[in-house]
């Protein structure tokens, strides 16, 4: 990966030409993101709300697919249960990388209001999938998924390509630092 | 209008003419399939009372363009258990097919990438590829969803050829002439010689004005089942099949199948304007007529056919797969048979 | 056969009907809110994030009692009556119980607004602020105490040597009591 | 286009490898998370069987750990589209183990709510039905006059989806100011809308061959399978429990029964079911313009909530008339504050039973419309 | 008819089969029965044209601190008459026979409270769990159930 390292290189005037190839990339990923036409609970009939006229999802580029394979990113709208919690992790593996999840209401963040006496939920989808974005709500609104996708957008914008590995270290031993 | 190839005048027949005519199409098709994408998202979103992508450049015109970018950069999953030849070799297939129908489409008098004497004929055979392209990625996915959809689009496309054949038929008849160039000059002097009202000649074709509109119709309804599209997408009905063939395909080979999709319906839209709809003629006769406009005209009747197509899918429900062999087999072809006796007995008579 | 050709009919003549629909909806007026630019005016009564106004929690507890999914987590200190600051609360009353701790866990929370129901000084209510999604879990637990630890910490120590000092009383207290008892 | 049903042919002298397809838990139109294995003939279906249970939440058990008034956002989540109607029958059984009569604004304003959150729940099912039969468009038109009936509800009662707004004894709180005049408008939009959409989706002639003489349900086999509400009603038995055994004012109103008649195919098919529910927005429409017209103007909505929710000891059954069917909640109390045992009797746990008998000889694309035409919400299926 | 008159009737032909009849209003009245002769007494509510019970509302177990109870919640569509039946069982040995031949509709209603309580009802064609995944071991609605800690390696409890 010379190549790769010198161009990649500020002072040899390749930071720009693939910093800026990062971005263009990253701009496509962001800005045309396909979820998976999945729903599982409450938070799945706002989600349909959201994609209804008056909200309209499609605005972020955003289209329904039916199959894992197409999709970029999966919302968790709904409780995860603990019979369909393994069909979650197998749809989430069935998905091509790179991918995202969104865990919308209160239910997929933390089992919500089952979270005590619910003996079948599973307490928080993030302990089978690893989720990116929270959003809070029961159900949230449309507006606030929205803006849970604004949020994971902003994420996929800063993500690194180029010379991951060494970015991500240097990244967490500044994250280190600062705790 | 004379009929030729600009390259081959200007080049002289050789490798870098044929290149050039060769490659031409392939860029126009990226571009429209770009704008076809973002006209189907944004159609649909009207239709919807919606506003379609918004965030992606201004008011989303850049849509096609990221999509294009993202799905470049997805992983190329090979199911286990597929047959990994077929597989991957389906969406180039399929691709190569409706690539391969840009050969005869006359853009415009001066401009025909190969200019052969039975371009109608070489476009349906050609057309046929998409089947096979099916069949190898359906049945190659091992997935029962891809191969229920792959089974259907055959039978589908198969039946639908017999009733579109039949209507190219008769326009042959009409015209006297396989070739697309022939067909579309005999259609030059304004729309009513076009081939929808009845083509060139005096007053007699009211006889037949009825049923060449019939034809046209029959035609577009064909051209629907053999694109795949509302309300005759059910290799891919969302509701029922998941995704169809494709369900297992992701990132850039999926995108051969949207490209390959959308080439298709330009394809189909370019034998109904070539047949029916004057082809690169100008409807006013000579008014705003010749080689550049020609271009003009064929794309923009093109693309007309291509928006109905589009405001068709979102208007309509799905048909089920045995009245789609029924209106296949029932109601099209008994009356494009009719059609093509009437128009026989016609050309016999005048 | 007339069937048939009536069939056929039918089925042109209603796809002709849908595209007219279809059609004039082409070119109506979109509804669509465009969200981050434009928004839809909430109402006020209308349940997204809780808010507590630390000035008006007399930390009765009433809340974490009414709440069906046990999100709100309080702890109460009681004032120490020869409390130099003299705390007051919003309307000027001597506050009785500190609270220094009051968490709502939003990735719990049900949003039923019974809370806000049962607080005898609508001290906590809802809000029609709902953009606060976050990429971490711990991130949706809100800490709402306006208590800092450092004062925590002195409030308690305060409250120790109170008790402390009551208890001593108290057990000299009994102990006089008994005393005089004795002599009696 | 006649439509053969495939049950006519003998499959037995065709020999064919059966194939067995899973459709579910994730597909897209099986209204959430339902798996059915299906036995396929080719495209035929012989056989369904569903299983169900993906999204049991346990709402028995934890009613049973929940005093009385917080069983009530419980409720809300088990039909979560139309929670209006889940919580009044939870709350007149409650009321009528305590003995409680509620004001009379607080009647009006009930049968209002519930009939609105009845369109609400009619538009999902209508759009979905449409969107299962491959129509997209008139899903978004009945989406897009749902919001207006959403911020009704959030202006009134601060939720939008899941309202706890009816209390064992009153309401949450009062209404706003222009409620009635927000509500009348409303009434007009839905029935503009379903007017076109009847011209765009149901009068459409692919519609009715993809759904007419598609799963047929006779009425005998209906009540047998305790089948309720526009599936029954679907069959052509007239039977609505807010005109059987009026509960609330139902019995104020002047409505009608729209039942199945069979105008495009069989007595209990799919396109029967559908347009009961259609004409069931225009008689909520009927209701709710009589009851704004009667509704008083003055009292006082929360004069009635006991200060305490204990009922005595006792059980009750009582039901209402959900939009998908006869909801009921059997409680039984032993004098504490928590119930000791509340059962929901789901009318979509009911209704889905059904799909085995009636899918079986048809298409598999029939199966997905069939599906659609019951109506069902997982949420109350698996409670 | 009135339920007095139901439990009349019925008292009359199955003799001690019926229990007794308890009314006390706030709550429904119902008629306790005994577990063996249920099925016999469900076809003769509805196959008996004055009764004509052809509509089950409801079927539900009940976990009382001895014994496990069903509840059936009959309708008649045409009479619009009602009526309530209890049948009691151990805990130890809970066998209700099955009534999903006379309504439909208990089946999955019986499979639910298999599933919830462990009643076991006998004769019914497919007595497996409905809601819970099949490999669940024990059933939760009882008063005394513990959920697990692990489930397929999943941790359960928060």
């Amino acid at each position: 990966m010379g190549l790769l390292d010198r161009l990649d290189n500020p002072f040899e005037t390749g930071g720009i030409i693939l910093g800026t190839l990062e971005d263009v990339l990253n701009w496509g990923r962001s800005k045309s993101d396909w979820y998976l036409h999945f729903g599982l609970a409450c938070c799945a009939i706002e989600f349909m709300s959201m994609n209804a006229s008056h909200f309209d999802f499609m605005r972020f580029g955003i289209i329904p697919r039916a199959t894992p394979r197409q999709a970029d990113f999966i919302m968790i709208t709904g409780t995860v249960t603990l019979k369909m919690a393994e069909r979650i992790k197998v749809l989430w593996e069935q998905m091509a990388e790179p991918k995202y999840c969104i865990s919308v209401g209160s239910c997929a963040n933390s089992g919500g209001p089952y979270w005590q006496y619910g003996y079948h939920v599973l307490k928080g989808v993030d302990r089978i999938i690893p989720v990116h974005v929270y959003v809070p709500g029961c159900p949230p609104r449309p507006e606030a998924m929205e803006e849970g996708m604004m949020k994971l957008q902003s994420l996929i914008d800063q993500q690194a390509i180029f010379r991951k590995r060494q970015r991500i270290a240097e990244e967490e031993a500044l994250l280190k630092n600062k705790i | 209008m004379e009929t030729f190839n600009v390259f081959e005048k200007l080049l002289g027949q050789n490798i870098l003419s044929a290149l050039i005519s060769v490659l031409l199409p392939l860029v126009f098709l990226i571009i429209y399939a770009l704008i076809a994408i973002l006209g189907e998202l944004k159609i649909s979103a009207w239709i919807q009372e919606r506003l379609g992508p918004m965030r992606t450049g201004p008011y989303g015109i850049l849509q096609p363009l990221a999509e294009v970018i993202k799905l470049i950069q997805k992983e190329d999953i090979v199911p286990a258990g597929a047959n990994r030849l077929l597989f991957n070799l389906a969406p180039y297939v399929i691709f190569a097919g409706s690539f391969a129908g840009f050969a005869v489409i006359p853009f415009t008098a001066a401009f025909v990438p190969a200019e052969i004497n039975i371009g109608l004929f070489y476009v349906f055979a050609v057309g046929a590829f998409a089947v096979i392209g099916i069949v190898m990625g359906g049945w190659a996915s091992n997935n029962k969803y891809s191969l229920l959809g792959a089974m259907r689009s055959a039978s589908q496309m198969i039946s639908y050829e017999i009733p579109g054949a039949l209507v190219i038929l008769s326009a042959a008849v009409l015209a006297n002439s396989l070739d697309m160039q022939k067909i579309t000059a005999l259609q030059d002097g304004g729309f009513w010689n076009w081939f929808l009202f009845g083509g060139p000649g005096g007053w007699s074709k009211i006889w037949i004005l009825p049923f060449t509109l019939l034809l046209s119709l029959i035609y577009m309804i064909t051209s629907l089942a053999e694109t795949n599209r509302t309300p005759f997408d059910i290799p891919e009905g969302e509701s029922e099949l998941v995704a169809g063939y494709h369900t297992e395909y992701s990132g850039m080979k999926f995108a051969m199948f949207f490209f390959a999709e959308y080439s298709n319906m330009f394809i189909v839209a370019a034998i109904l304007t070539v047949v029916f709809l004057g082809g690169w003629t100008s409807p006013f006769g000579s008014f705003m007529s010749g080689y550049w406009w020609g271009i003009f005209w064929f794309i923009l009747k093109a693309m007309f056919i291509v928006f109905i197509q589009i405001w068709l899918r979102w208007t309509l429900p799905r048909v089920r797969v045995d009245q789609l062999m029924y209106l296949g087999w029932k109601i099209l072809l008994p009356f494009a048979l009719v059609c093509f006796v009437v128009i026989s007995l016609y050309r016999i008579i005048y | 056969m007339i069937d048939y050709f009536k069939n056929v009919w039918t089925w042109f003549y209603t796809i002709l009907v849908g595209m007219k629909i279809t059609l004039r909806h082409l070119f109506a007026k979109k509804v669509t809110i465009q969200y981050p630019n434009e928004r839809y005016p909430i109402p006020p009564i209308a349940r997204n994030r809780l808010q507590l106004d630390p000035d008006r929690c007399n930390g009765c507890l009433q809340c974490s009692r009414i709440c069906p999914v046990q999100c709100i987590t309080v702890e109460t200190m009681k004032v120490v009556p020869d409390d130099p600051e003299q705390p007051k609360m919003f309307d000027g009353t001597p506050r009785k119980i500190w609270v220094p701790r009051y968490d709502i866990d939003f990735a719990k929370c049900c949003f039923c607004g019974l809370c806000t129901t049962v607080c005898p000084t609508e001290a906590i209510k809802h809000t029609t602020d709902f953009e606060y999604s976050s990429y971490t879990r711990e991130g949706l637990i809100y800490h709402f105490s306006a208590m800092s630890p450092e004062k925590v910490e002195e409030k308690k120590k305060m409250l120790a040597e109170w008790t402390a000092k009551q208890k001593a009383a108290k057990a000299q207290q009994e102990k006089q009591a008994q005393a005089s008892n004795e002599v009696n | 286009m006649t439509t053969t049903k495939f049950v006519d042919i003998d499959f037995s002298r065709i020999e064919s490898d059966r194939m067995r397809l899973n459709v579910g838990p994730q597909h897209p139109s099986t209204h959430g998370v339902l798996r059915l294995e299906v036995e396929l003939d080719g495209e035929v279906v012989t056989n369904v069987i569903p299983h169900i249970g993906y999204l049991h939440r346990c709402f028995e058990k934890i009613a049973e750990n929940m005093n009385y008034q917080q069983v009530i956002p419980y409720v809300d989540r088990m039909d979560y589209i139309s929670s209006m109607n889940n919580e009044l029958p939870y709350v007149m059984a409650v009321e009528k183990l305590m003995g409680i009569k509620v004001p009379e604004k607080v009647e009006y304003i009930r049968v209002i709510m519930a009939e609105l959150n009845r369109i609400a729940n009619h538009q999902i099912a209508v759009a979905t039905f449409g969107l299962d039969a491959g129509a997209f468009t008139p899903f978004l038109y009945l989406f897009r006059d749902r919001e207006y009936i959403l911020w009704i509800f959030e202006k009134a009662t601060g939720g939008r989806l899941l309202f706890n707004y009816f209390w064992v004894g009153g309401l949450a709180n009062d209404v706003y100011p222009t409620f009635k005049e927000d509500v009348l408008n409303i009434v007009k939009q839905v029935r503009k809308t379903n007017k076109e959409i009847e011209e765009l989706l149901i009068y459409n002639k692919i519609f009715i061959d993809r759904t007419a003489n598609v799963g047929v349900l006779p009425a005998d086999v209906a009540i047998n399978y305790g089948c309720s509400g526009p599936v029954l009603r679907g069959s052509g038995v007239p039977f609505d429990l807010r005109k059987a055994e009026p509960y609330s004012i139902y019995d104020r109103f002047d409505f009608e029964i729209p039942v199945g008649k069979g105008e495009v195919g069989t007595v209990g098919d799919c396109w029967d079911r559908n347009i009961v529910r259609m004409r069931e927005m225009e008689q909520s429409c009927r209701i709710i313009e009589q009851a704004i017209a009667q509704m008083p103007d003055s009292g006082d909505v929360q004069s009635a909530i006991p200060k305490k929710v204990r009922p005595p000891k006792g059980e009750v059954y009582f039901r209402c008339e959900n939009p998908k069917g006869e909801l009921g909640f059997y409680v039984i109390s032993d004098g504490k504050d928590k119930p000791y045992r509340v059962k929901g009797r789901a009318p979509s746990f009911v209704n889905l039973s059904v799909l085995p008998e009636i899918s079986r000889g048809y298409l598999f694309a029939d199966l997905i419309v069939i599906l659609g035409s019951i109506d069902i919400v997982l949420g109350e299926v698996d409670r | 008819m009135e339920i007095q008159e139901i439990f009349g009737v019925l008292k009359e032909k199955f003799g001690d089969a019926i229990i007794d009849l308890v009314n006390e209003p706030p709550s429904d009245p119902f008629i306790n029965v005994v577990p063996d002769k249920l099925f016999d007494i469900c076809l003769e509510l509805r196959d008996n044209p004055e009764f004509d019970f052809d509509y089950l509302m409801c079927l539900s177990g009940v976990d009382y601190p001895e014994t496990l109870q069903v509840v059936y919640h009959l309708y008649s569509l045409n009479k619009k008459h009602k009526v309530v039946l209890k049948v009691t069982v151990p805990k130890d040995n809970p066998k209700v026979p099955s009534i999903e031949r006379v309504w439909r509709s208990a089946d999955w209603h019986e499979r639910e409270a298999y599933d919830l309580f462990g009643i076991v009802f006998e004769g019914h064609h497919n007595l497996i769990r409905i809601l819970l995944p099949y490999d669940w071991e024990g059933h939760p609605l009882r008063k005394d159930y513990k959920e697990p800690e692990t489930y397929h390696g999943i941790r359960v409890p928060y």
